[in-house]
C-alpha cells in the first residue's frame, strides 16, 4: 500500500510550553491509523499542524510524496487533507449544501454553481443512506446527529487522500457510533487513509489497523493493533499500570432518599419516576436525543419539570435547584461550565459567590480536595487540561456542599489518567453521603461506575438495571428493539 | 428511536429568488411592518387632507432615502461579515468634497474614479486595521472616522468644489415618479444582493460573520473576506457621497455627519432583520428598513411633528423592532 | 474574491449615468452653483492670525461695515420692520386676495438661537388671521433633507415659501428650483442666486466680528494678549465674523496669542481658557465668535482667581446676567432673533402686492454698558436671546420659557 | 493584567510630556486642576466599564448627561432649597435609565447596542420636548460647587472622583464584581452556576446610568447649563475604557485601567492644547492614538476569538441552541 502521509521530526512550541518534539508519523492508503495519548500529549496540536492551523517549528510533512505547504487550512485542504473536528464546525444559518462546500464553492462563469453543490450533496447523503434531510435545509434545523452526518459528507465531498477524525464519536450515542464505523470502513475501502484520534480504546480495537501513542509531545510507539492489548496502550499512554480501571462500588447499602420525582415531565420528558439515595451512584443511559441532558437539567431546574411531584420542592430555576442542594456538572465545560478567561479561583468560587455564601474552607483546600495538580489558584482555566478543567468545575460545586450532584458526561474529552482520578472523586463524594446521578454515553464507564442504571428512551424511563448489567442489556432497552 | 433521530424536515422549496422573503427569511417582518405603516400613513394623510401616493410625496420619500439606502447596503455587507463601520458618515462628507472638487477641476469621470479610489482606500485601511492590527471593528472604524474628521476640519472650512449641471441630473432627474437617485440605490442594492447570493465572496461573508473560526477551519481566508467587505462598504459610502454631491451641487464637510449616516445606517440594517453579530440577514431586509424609516419621516412631515418628538419615536421604533426579532429567534 | 462586485457597482454607475439624456428633470435651469475656489484663502501668510478664509468677500465686508453707521428706514420701535438702504422690488405679480397658505423650510431647530427665533416666528404668524395655513418642514440640519423638503413644499400649493437655508452653496439649486413655482423669501443665511423675491438678514457677520474686535482694540492696551475663541470651522456665518476680526486685529497693536475651536462646548471652552491663563499667565482680552460659551470663558478667569479681561459675548441672558453681576468690561454684538419675524411680514407684503427690499438689511444693534439695562430681562431662560423683538407679543414671556 | 499594563505606560509618557510643556503642572494646584478636569470622564468611564466588562455597550450615557443637566437647571431654577432634592432625583433618574436599558437588553433580548442607541435618541428628544427646545431655568451655586468649587486646596470633583474610584475598586473585588466579569466572559456558565445573569447585567447598566448622573452633576457644575454638555461623551467613555485594555465583548479588563484610560484621553487633549495643535488636527491625532494603543494591546491575543466573542456577546446572551445535546 502506498504511503499517503509522512510526518517527520515535527516539533512545536507555544509560549512557555514545548508541545511536540521530533514526532514521526506514517499513514498508508486504506489504513485506519489510530492516534492516542493523554490530553496534553500533543494529539490535537499534531492534528492542527496537519490541518494547517498551526505551523510547526521544525519537521516536514509529505502527502503522497509532495511536501505540504503550511500557513492556512486551505493549503492542507488542497493537498487532500480533510478534518472532522471534535466540535461541529457548521454554520447554523446556512444550508446543508452551503456548509458542505464552505470555502470550496464550485464556480461556473464566476458565479457559485448552486445546482452542482446541491446535487453532489444530495448524492453523498444518499450514499450514506441519509434521507431525513436535504441539501437545502438549514443546519440550524438539524439534530446534532444529523449535523455529524453533514460533517462527514463535508469530509467526503473533498477528494480527500487522508481524513483526520478527532474524537468523532464524542457527540454520538452508541448506535450512531455503529453508523460512523460503517463510514470509516467505507473510507478505508476507497483507499483513503484515516487518522483516527480517540480516547475510547474500544473503538480503536474495533477500527484501527495500527495505533500510534503520543506522550508528553513525543511518540512512544507505533504498533499494529493485533500485537497490543488495552493494558499495553494504557501503560504506554500514562506510563503506569491501571489494573483496576473503576473504583469499587458502594460498600454500605444506600442511605435516605435525598431526591425523589413522581411523574415528572416537560415538553421533552414524561412520566419520570426516580429516587436518588445518599451514597449511591445512579447511571443514566440512553441514545442521542433520548432526553438524558434534559433529565439532569430538569432535576437541576435549568429546564424545569412542568409536571409531577418532586422532593425536595420541584426547582423552577437554577437557583432553586442550588438552594435545594443540587449541583450539575455540565456536559460541555467550555460553553456551560467555565469562564475560560477567569482564574481557577474565580471559577471555583463562582457558585458560592452567586449565592452570596462563603466557600467552605480556602480555595487551596478545595483544590486539594479535587486533587488539582498543580494547584495554582491564579491561573486562567483556559490553560488547563480537560481533566483539570473538569476538576475545577467539580470544585465549584463542592464550595456549596450539595446533597445531590448530577454529572452529564463527566469524562467527555478527558484523558485516561484524569478519567480514573475523576471516577475516584465521584465515588468518594458518593461514599461521603452524596447522591450522584451520572449520564454517560460510554457504556463501560456507565456500567463500571453505577450502582444502578436508568435507561431513557424518547424522554421516558425505558427500564432500570442493577449494577453490573451487560452492555447488551442496556442497548436493548435504549434502542427499544 | 428512528423517528427520534431522523425527523424529516419540511423542504424549503420556495423559488430561489424569493428565498429572501420566504417564511424563514429575517427580512419578512420588516416588510410586513412596512406595508402596515404605509396603509396607516395613507389613512393619516387622507384624514390630514394630504395624498400619500402623490408624486411629490413618493418622490420625496425616495429622494430622502436614497443616500441612506446606499450607505446601508454597504453597512449590511460589513455587519453580515461580523464587523461594522462607524466611519461611513465622515467618509461620505470627504467623498462629496473629493467629487465636487475633482469635477470642478477635471470633469465627471475622473471625479467618479477619484471617489471610488478614495473610498476603496479608506475601506482597505479599515479592513487592514481590523484584520492585521487586530483592533475591534468598533474602535478601528471609530478611530478612522476621527482621522477623516481631522482631515476635513483641517482641509475644508465649508462647502467646496462645484458639480456640473450634467452631473446634478443624477440628483434631480426622475423616470416617471422614480428619481434616478433611487434607481442608483436599487442598482447598488441589487448588485449587493447578487454578490451575496451568487458569488463565493458573498458566501464567505456569511460564513465569516456566522462563525469566523468555522470559516477559517473550512479553508476560508477570513481576513481577506473582512477586508473585501469593508472595501465594498466604503465604495457604497462613496456612491452615496457622489449622489449627495450631485444633490447639493457642491461638496460639504458636514453632509455626512449631519446626515448621521453611521448610526442610522446600522439602525436601518438591524431594523431589516440582519443580526448585529453577523452571518444572518441580507440586503432585502435593509432596503425594507430604510424605506420604513423614510415612510415614518414622511408621516412626521405631514403631521409636522417637531424634531424632538421624532427622535423619541425613532428610538422607540428601533428598540421595539429588535425586541420583536428577539422574540422570533427565541420562538424557534 | 472575484471582481464581480466592483464590476457590478461600476455597472450601476453607468446605468445611472445613461438616463441623464432623457426623462423629466427637477433640476433648475441656468449655470450650476459654485462653492467658490477651494484654495486655502489668498492673503499673504505673514499675517499673525493666519490666512483669510475663502468665505471672505471684500465687497460684502466694506458694505457691512459701512451699514453700521447708516440710519435704517422704518418704525424705530420695530427694528424687524426697518431696513438699511432698501432697493424696493415690485411685487404686483404675486398679488393675491383672500386667505394665504405660507410654507417654511426650516434648516433646523437644534440650537437655542433657532429655538427663540422659531418661537418668535410662530408668534408672528399667530398675529395675522389672513394666514389660513402655515406648513413647516424641519430639515434637522440635513442639507439633503432640506432639498427634498423644499421640493415637497413647492408642490404643496403654498402661496409663499420662506426658506432658512442650512448651508449656502448646497441649498442654492433647490431654491432655484422653487423660485419659478412660488415667491420665495430667504432669511438668515443667503443662497447664491438672486431668484428669491427678497433676502432678509441683519447687517451680518462682518459687522458682528468687527464690533467685538474694535471693542477689544479700544479696551485692551497695545501689545495686550488676546485669545480668540471660535465654535467650529466651516460655518459661513461664523467665518465672516472671524474674518472681520482678523482684519481688525491685524491692523491693531494687539497680540492674538491663540485661535481655538470650542465646539460650542462650555466645558471645553473653560478648559481651553484656563490652559491659556496657565500658559501666558495673563490674558488681556477674549474675542468670541458667538455668545454660547462666553459665560464659561468668564468663569475660567474667576476660577483661576484672575480679573476678567474685556470680553465680548452675545445677547444671551446668561451672559448679560453675568455681565451685570460681575460688572464686566464687555460688549455684546448681536445677530438678532427678531429677524425671524420679518419673513412672515415680507411674505404678506408680497402677497398683498406691496414692494419689499430686494435685500432686506435689518439693523444689528450691539448691547453696550449703557444699553445693558434695557436688554437684561429677569426671569427669561439663560439661553434666551434678548433681541427677539418678542416682548410685546401674545404669550410673552411664558412661550419663550420665561416667567 | 498583562493587557492593562500598556495604558499606564502611555499615561506616564503623556503626563511627562505635559509637565515638560507646562512646569506649573508639577505643582499641586496645576495637577489638581488636571485631575479635576478629567474627573467627569473618569467617572463616566468607570460606569461604562461595568457594562462593557459584562459584554454589553452603553451608548446612551452621552445624551443622559445632557438630559440630567437640562433637567437639573429647569427643576432647580435658581432656588437654593431645591438643590439637594434635585441632586437626589438626578441620581435616581440616572439609575432608572440604566434599569430600563438593562431590562430591555436582558429580558427583551435586544442587543444593547440598539437598546442604548434607542435610549440615546429618546432621552435627547424627550428632555427638549419637555423644556421646549432649549434649556431653561438655572443652576444654583450650591449645585455648581461640586463641579467648580474646592474644599480647601482640593476641588470637590477630585474628592468625588476618589470616592467613586474607591467604591468601584471595592465593588470589583466583592462577589458582585467577580461574578460580573465571569458573566461577561461566559453568560451560559454563569447562569448554570446560579448567577442571575439578567440581574447582574442590569445592575451594570444601573451603575453606568448612575455614573452618568454623577458625571452630569460635575459637568453641569463645572461649566453651567448648556444644550450639548454630553455630546459625544458616550464614545469618549467607550474609547477610554477600551484604551484601558478592557476587551469589548466582556470578561476581561480592570476598572482601574479603564479609569486610567479616561485620564490618558484627557491628558491627550490637554497636551494637544498645550502644544497648540490646531483644533482641526486634534481629532485626527486622537484617532491615531486610539488605534495604535489598541493595536499594541491586542497584538498578543487571538483577535478573531476576541472579535467573535465581542459580537456574539452583544447579541444572543444564551448559548446557541444548536449546541445543546438532544
Amino acid at each position: 500500500m502506498g504511503l499517503v502521509l509522512r510526518m517527520t521530526g515535527i516539533g512545536k512550541s507555544f509560549p512557555g510550553a514545548r508541545v511536540l518534539s521530533g514526532v514521526d508519523l506514517e499513514v498508508a492508503a486504506g489504513e485506519v491509523h489510530a492516534l492516542i495519548g493523554e490530553n496534553g500529549a500533543g494529539k490535537s496540536t499534531l492534528m492542527k499542524i496537519l490541518a494547517g492551523v498551526h505551523t510547526p517549528d521544525e519537521g516536514t510533512i509529505e502527502i503522497e510524496g509532495r511536501a505540504l505547504a503550511f500557513g492556512h487550512p486551505l493549503d492542507a485542504q488542497r493537498a487532500g487533507v480533510s478534518i472532522i473536528y471534535q466540535e461541529l464546525t457548521l454554520l447554523p444559518e446556512r444550508t446543508v449544501a452551503e456548509n458542505v462546500f464552505l470555502g470550496r464553492e464550485p464556480v461556473r462563469r464566476g458565479l457559485v454553481d448552486r445546482e452542482t453543490m446541491e446535487r453532489t450533496t444530495a448524492e453523498l447523503l444518499a450514499s450514506l443512506g441519509e434521507d431525513s434531510f436535504g441539501p437545502r435545509d438549514l443546519v440550524r434545523r438539524l439534530s446534532v446527529a444529523q449535523q455529524q452526518v453533514v460533517e462527514i459528507v463535508k469530509a467526503l465531498s473533498v477528494d480527500a487522500r487522508i481524513v483526520v477524525m478527532d474524537e468523532p464519536t464524542a457527540a454520538l450515542a452508541e448506535h450512531e457510533v455503529e453508523l460512523l464505523y460503517r463510514l470509516v470502513r467505507q473510507l478505508r475501502e476507497r483507499g483513503i487513509a484515516v487518522l483516527y484520534i480517540s480516547h475510547r480504546l474500544r473503538e480503536i480495537f474495533d477500527l484501527a489497523d495500527r495505533v500510534t501513542v503520543l506522550k508528553d509531545g513525543a511518540k512512544v510507539a507505533t504498533e499494529p493493533i493485533d500485537r497490543i492489548t488495552t493494558a499495553d496502550l494504557v501503560r504506554l499512554m500514562v506510563g503506569r499500570e491501571l489494573t483496576d480501571y473503576y473504583p469499587p462500588r458502594a460498600q454500605r447499602p444506600p442511605g435516605d432518599v435525598l431526591l425523589a420525582v413522581r411523574g415528572g415531565g416537560n415538553d421533552r420528558l414524561d412520566g419520570i419516576d426516580l429516587e436518588l439515595r445518599a451514597g449511591e451512584i445512579v447511571g443514566v443511559a440512553g441514545l442521542q436525543g433520548a432526553g438524558r441532558t434534559e433529565l439532569v437539567k430538569a432535576l437541576f431546574g435549568a429546564e424545569p419539570f412542568t409536571r409531577g411531584e418532586m422532593t425536595p420542592r420541584r426547582p423552577r430555576s437554577v437557583r432553586d435547584g442550588i438552594a435545594a442542594g443540587i449541583g450539575l456538572v455540565t456536559e460541555d465545560r467550555k460553553s456551560e461550565g467555565l469562564a475560560l478567561h477567569q482564574s481557577v479561583r474565580d471559577n471555583a468560587l463562582l457558585v458560592a459567590r452567586a449565592r452570596k455564601g462563603r466557600a467552605g474552607g480556602t480555595v487551596l483546600q478545595l483544590l486539594e480536595r479535587v486533587r488539582l495538580a498543580p494547584p495554582r489558584p491564579e491561573q486562567e482555566v483556559r490553560y488547563l487540561s480537560g481533566g483539570n478543567q473538569q476538576k475545577v468545575v467539580l470544585a465549584k460545586w463542592l464550595t456549596v456542599a450539595p446533597r445531590v450532584l448530577l454529572f452529564d458526561e463527566p469524562t467527555r474529552g478527558v484523558d485516561v489518567g484524569a478519567k480514573a482520578a475523576i471516577h475516584e472523586l465521584v465515588r468518594e463524594l458518593a461514599d461521603g453521603g452524596m447522591a450522584v446521578l451520572m449520564v454517560s454515553s460510554e457504556l463501560p464507564e456507565l456500567i463500571g461506575m453505577s450502582d444502578r442504571i436508568l435507561v431513557l428512551r424518547d424522554g421516558r424511563i425505558a427500564g432500570r438495571l442493577p449494577a453490573g448489567a451487560t452492555e447488551e442489556a442496556v442497548m436493548e432497552l435504549a434502542a427499544g428493539s | 428511536m428512528t423517528q427520534e433521530l431522523h425527523t424529516p424536515l419540511p423542504r424549503t422549496s420556495a423559488p430561489r429568488g424569493l428565498r429572501d422573503l420566504g417564511a424563514d427569511s429575517p427580512a419578512r417582518p420588516v416588510y410586513l411592518a412596512l406595508v402596515a405603516l404605509t396603509v396607516l400613513a395613507w389613512i393619516l394623510f387622507l384624514t390630514d387632507g394630504g395624498q400619500f401616493f402623490s408624486q411629490a410625496n413618493t418622490v420625496g420619500i425616495l429622494q430622502r432615502s436614497a443616500a441612506l439606502g446606499i450607505v446601508a447596503v454597504g453597512q449590511t455587507l460589513v455587519i453580515l461579515a461580523g464587523s461594522l463601520d462607524l466611519s461611513v458618515a465622515f467618509l461620505v462628507s470627504l467623498v462629496s468634497l473629493v467629487a465636487a472638487e475633482t469635477m470642478a477641476g477635471y470633469g465627471v469621470l475622473p471625479a467618479v474614479g477619484a471617489v471610488l479610489a478614495v473610498s476603496a482606500l479608506v475601506g482597505l485601511v479599515n479592513g487592514l486595521v481590523i484584520t492585521r492590527l487586530k483592533v475591534h471593528a468598533f474602535i478601528a472604524t471609530l478611530g478612522i472616522s476621527l482621522i477623516i474628521k481631522g482631515v476635513l476640519d483641517q482641509r475644508y472650512d465649508g462647502p467646496a468644489g462645484s458639480v456640473p449641471e450634467s452631473f446634478q441630473h443624477l440628483g434631480y432627474d426622475r423616470v416617471g415618479p422614480v428619481p434616478v437617485s433611487a434607481l442608483l440605490w436599487a442598482a447598488i442594492a441589487f448588485a449587493a444582493w447578487f454578490l451575496l447570493r451568487r458569488t463565493t465572496l458573498g458566501y464567505r461573508i456569511y460564513a465569516v460573520g456566522g462563525d469566523p473560526e468555522v470559516a477559517r477551519l473550512s479553508g476560508v481566508r477570513t481576513d481577506r473576506v473582512v477586508v473585501a467587505a469593508h472595501v465594498l462598504c466604503a465604495l457604497c459610502a462613496g456612491m452615496a457621497g457622489l449622489l449627495l454631491a450631485a444633490r447639493l451641487g457642491a461638496g460639504a464637510p458636514t453632509v455626512g455627519s449631519d446626515g448621521g449616516y453611521d448610526l442610522e445606517s446600522i439602525a436601518a440594517v438591524v431594523l431589516g432583520g440582519t443580526a448585529l453579530a453577523g452571518g444572518r440577514g441580507g440586503v432585502a431586509g435593509t432596503a425594507g428598513g430604510v424605506l420604513l424609516l423614510a415612510v415614518l419621516d414622511s408621516v412626521f412631515n405631514q403631521l409636522e411633528i417637531n424634531s424632538f418628538a421624532k427622535d423619541v419615536v425613532r428610538g422607540l421604533v428601533f428598540v421595539a423592532a429588535l425586541a420583536i426579532y428577539a422574540r422570533r429567534r427565541l420562538a424557534r | 474574491m472575484s471582481l464581480t462586485p466592483r464590476r457590478a457597482l461600476a455597472g450601476a454607475v453607468l446605468a445611472t449615468l445613461l438616463p441623464l439624456t432623457a426623462c423629466s428633470s427637477d433640476l433648475p435651469e441656468g449655470p450650476a452653483a459654485s462653492g467658490g475656489a477651494t484654495s486655502q484663502g489668498s492673503g499673504d501668510g505673514k499675517k499673525k492670525t493666519g490666512d483669510q478664509s475663502k468665505f471672505f468677500v471684500q465687497a460684502d465686508y466694506d458694505a457691512q461695515l459701512a451699514m453700521r453707521a447708516k440710519q435704517p428706514t422704518g418704525p424705530a420701535d420695530k427694528p424687524w420692520e426697518q431696513a438699511i438702504d432698501p432697493q424696493p422690488v415690485d411685487t404686483a405679480a404675486y398679488k393675491k386676495t383672500g386667505q394665504y397658505h405660507l410654507c417654511f423650510s426650516n434648516a433646523a431647530t437644534d440650537n437655542p438661537w433657532r429655538q427663540v427665533g422659531w418661537k418668535t416666528m410662530q408668534a408672528e404668524v399667530a398675529l395675522h388671521e389672513e394666514i389660513a395655513e402655515f406648513t413647516v418642514l424641519d430639515a434637522e440640519g440635513k442639507d439633503d433633507k432640506q432639498i427634498s423638503d423644499i421640493a415637497e413644499l413647492s408642490a404643496k400649493g403654498c402661496d409663499a415659501l420662506i426658506v432658512s437655508p442650512n448651508t449656502t452653496a448646497t441649498l442654492t439649486p433647490a431654491v432655484k428650483g422653487a423660485c419659478p413655482k412660488v415667491p420665495v423669501i430667504v432669511f438668515d443665511r443667503g443662497v447664491q442666486t438672486d431668484c428669491p423675491v427678497t433676502f432678509i438678514k441683519p447687517i451680518g457677520g462682518y459687522a458682528f466680528g468687527a464690533d467685538a474686535a474694535e471693542f477689544l482694540i479700544d479696551e485692551v492696551k497695545p501689545g495686550g494678549k488676546v485669545l480668540a475663541l471660535r465654535i467650529l470651522p466651516g460655518v459661513d456665518v461664523l467665518e465672516t465674523r472671524w474674518s472681520a476680526a482678523e482684519i481688525a486685529f491685524d491692523k491693531s497693536e494687539l497680540d492674538v496669542v491663540g485661535v481655538e475651536f470650542t465646539d460650542g462646548d462650555a466645558a471645553k471652552t473653560k478648559v481651553v481658557v484656563s490652559d491659556y491663563i496657565q500658559r501666558f499667565g495673563k490674558i488681556d482680552g477674549v474675542w468670541m465668535d458667538a455668545g454660547a460659551t462666553s459665560v464659561a470663558a468668564v468663569e475660567a478667569f474667576e476660577d483661576a482667581g484672575v480679573p476678567v479681561p474685556p470680553i465680548n459675548g452675545e445677547d444671551q441672558q446668561d451672559f448679560l446676567q453675568k455681565w451685570k453681576d460681575a460688572d464686566l468690561t464687555a460688549v455684546a454684538p448681536t445677530y438678532p432673533t427678531y429677524q425671524w419675524r420679518t419673513p412672515v411680514i415680507a411674505a404678506l407684503k408680497i402677497l398683498k402686492g406691496e414692494s419689499v427690499p430686494k435685500v432686506w438689511n435689518l439693523p444689528q444693534p450691539k448691547v453696550t454698558q449703557e444699553s445693558l439695562g434695557d436688554y437684561l430681562k429677569p426671569g427669561m431662560p439663560p439661553l434666551h436671546y434678548a433681541l427677539c423683538g418678542c416682548e410685546a407679543m401674545p404669550g410673552y414671556p411664558q412661550k419663550w420659557g420665561g416667567k | 493584567m498583562r493587557r492593562t499594563l500598556p495604558i499606564f505606560g502611555v499615561l506616564a509618557v503623556l503626563l511627562v510630556a505635559i509637565a515638560v510643556a507646562n512646569p506649573y503642572f508639577l505643582e499641586l494646584p496645576g495637577f489638581l486642576a488636571f485631575v479635576k478636569r478629567a474627573a467627569p470622564l473618569a467617572i463616566l468611564a468607570a460606569g461604562q466599564y461595568f457594562v462593557i466588562v459584562s459584554g454589553e455597550f452603553d451608548l446612551s450615557v452621552g445624551s443622559l448627561v445632557t438630559a440630567e443637566v437640562v433637567i437639573a437647571a429647569r427643576l432647580i431654577d435658581g432656588d437654593p432649597g431645591a438643590t439637594w432634592p434635585v441632586i437626589a432625583l438626578l441620581l435616581v433618574l440616572g439609575a432608572l435609565v440604566g434599569l430600563v436599558n438593562g431590562a430591555v437588553t436582558t429580558f427583551l433580548r435586544v442587543p444593547s447596542f440598539i437598546t442604548t442607541l434607542g435610549m440615546m435618541l429618546i432621552l435627547a428628544g424627550a428632555v427638549f420636548l419637555w423644556t421646549g427646545g432649549a434649556p431653561r431655568g438655572a443652576l444654583t451655586e450650591q449645585f455648581r460647587t461640586f463641579g467648580r468649587g474646592d474644599l480647601g486646596p482640593v476641588p470637590w470633583s477630585v474628592l468625588i472622583l476618589l470616592a467613586v474610584v474607591a467604591a468601584v475598586v471595592l465593588l470589583m473585588r466583592a462577589d458582585f464584581g467577580r461574578t460580573l466579569v465571569a458573566t461577561g466572559d461566559n453568560p451560559g456558565a454563569a447562569a448554570l452556576s446560579g448567577v442571575r445573569v439578567p440581574l447582574t447585567k442590569t445592575i451594570a447598566f444601573v451603575l453606568s446610568g448612575a455614573s452618568a448622573a454623577v458625571c452630569a452633576i460635575l459637568l453641569g457644575g463645572f461649566a453651567g447649563v448648556s444644550a450639548q454638555v454630553g455630546q459625544g461623551l458616550e464614545f469618549q467613555a467607550i474609547t477610554a475604557v477600551v484604551l484601558g485594555g478592557v476587551v469589548l465583548g466582556g470578561g476581561r479588563g480592570s476598572v482601574v485601567a479603564a479609569i486610567a484610560g479616561a485620564f490618558t484621553l484627557e491628558a491627550l487633549f490637554t497636551l494637544l492644547n498645550l502644544y497648540g495643535i490646531s483644533g482641526a488636527l486634534e481629532s485626527a491625532v486622537q484617532g491615531v492614538i486610539l488605534i495604535a494603543a489598541i493595536a499594541l494591546g491586542a497584538l498578543n491575543l487571538p483577535a478573531w476569538a476576541a472579535r467573535a466573542r465581542a459580537t456574539n456577546a452583544t447579541t444572543h446572551t444564551t448559548p446557541d441552541p444548536t449546541h445543546a445535546k438532544g
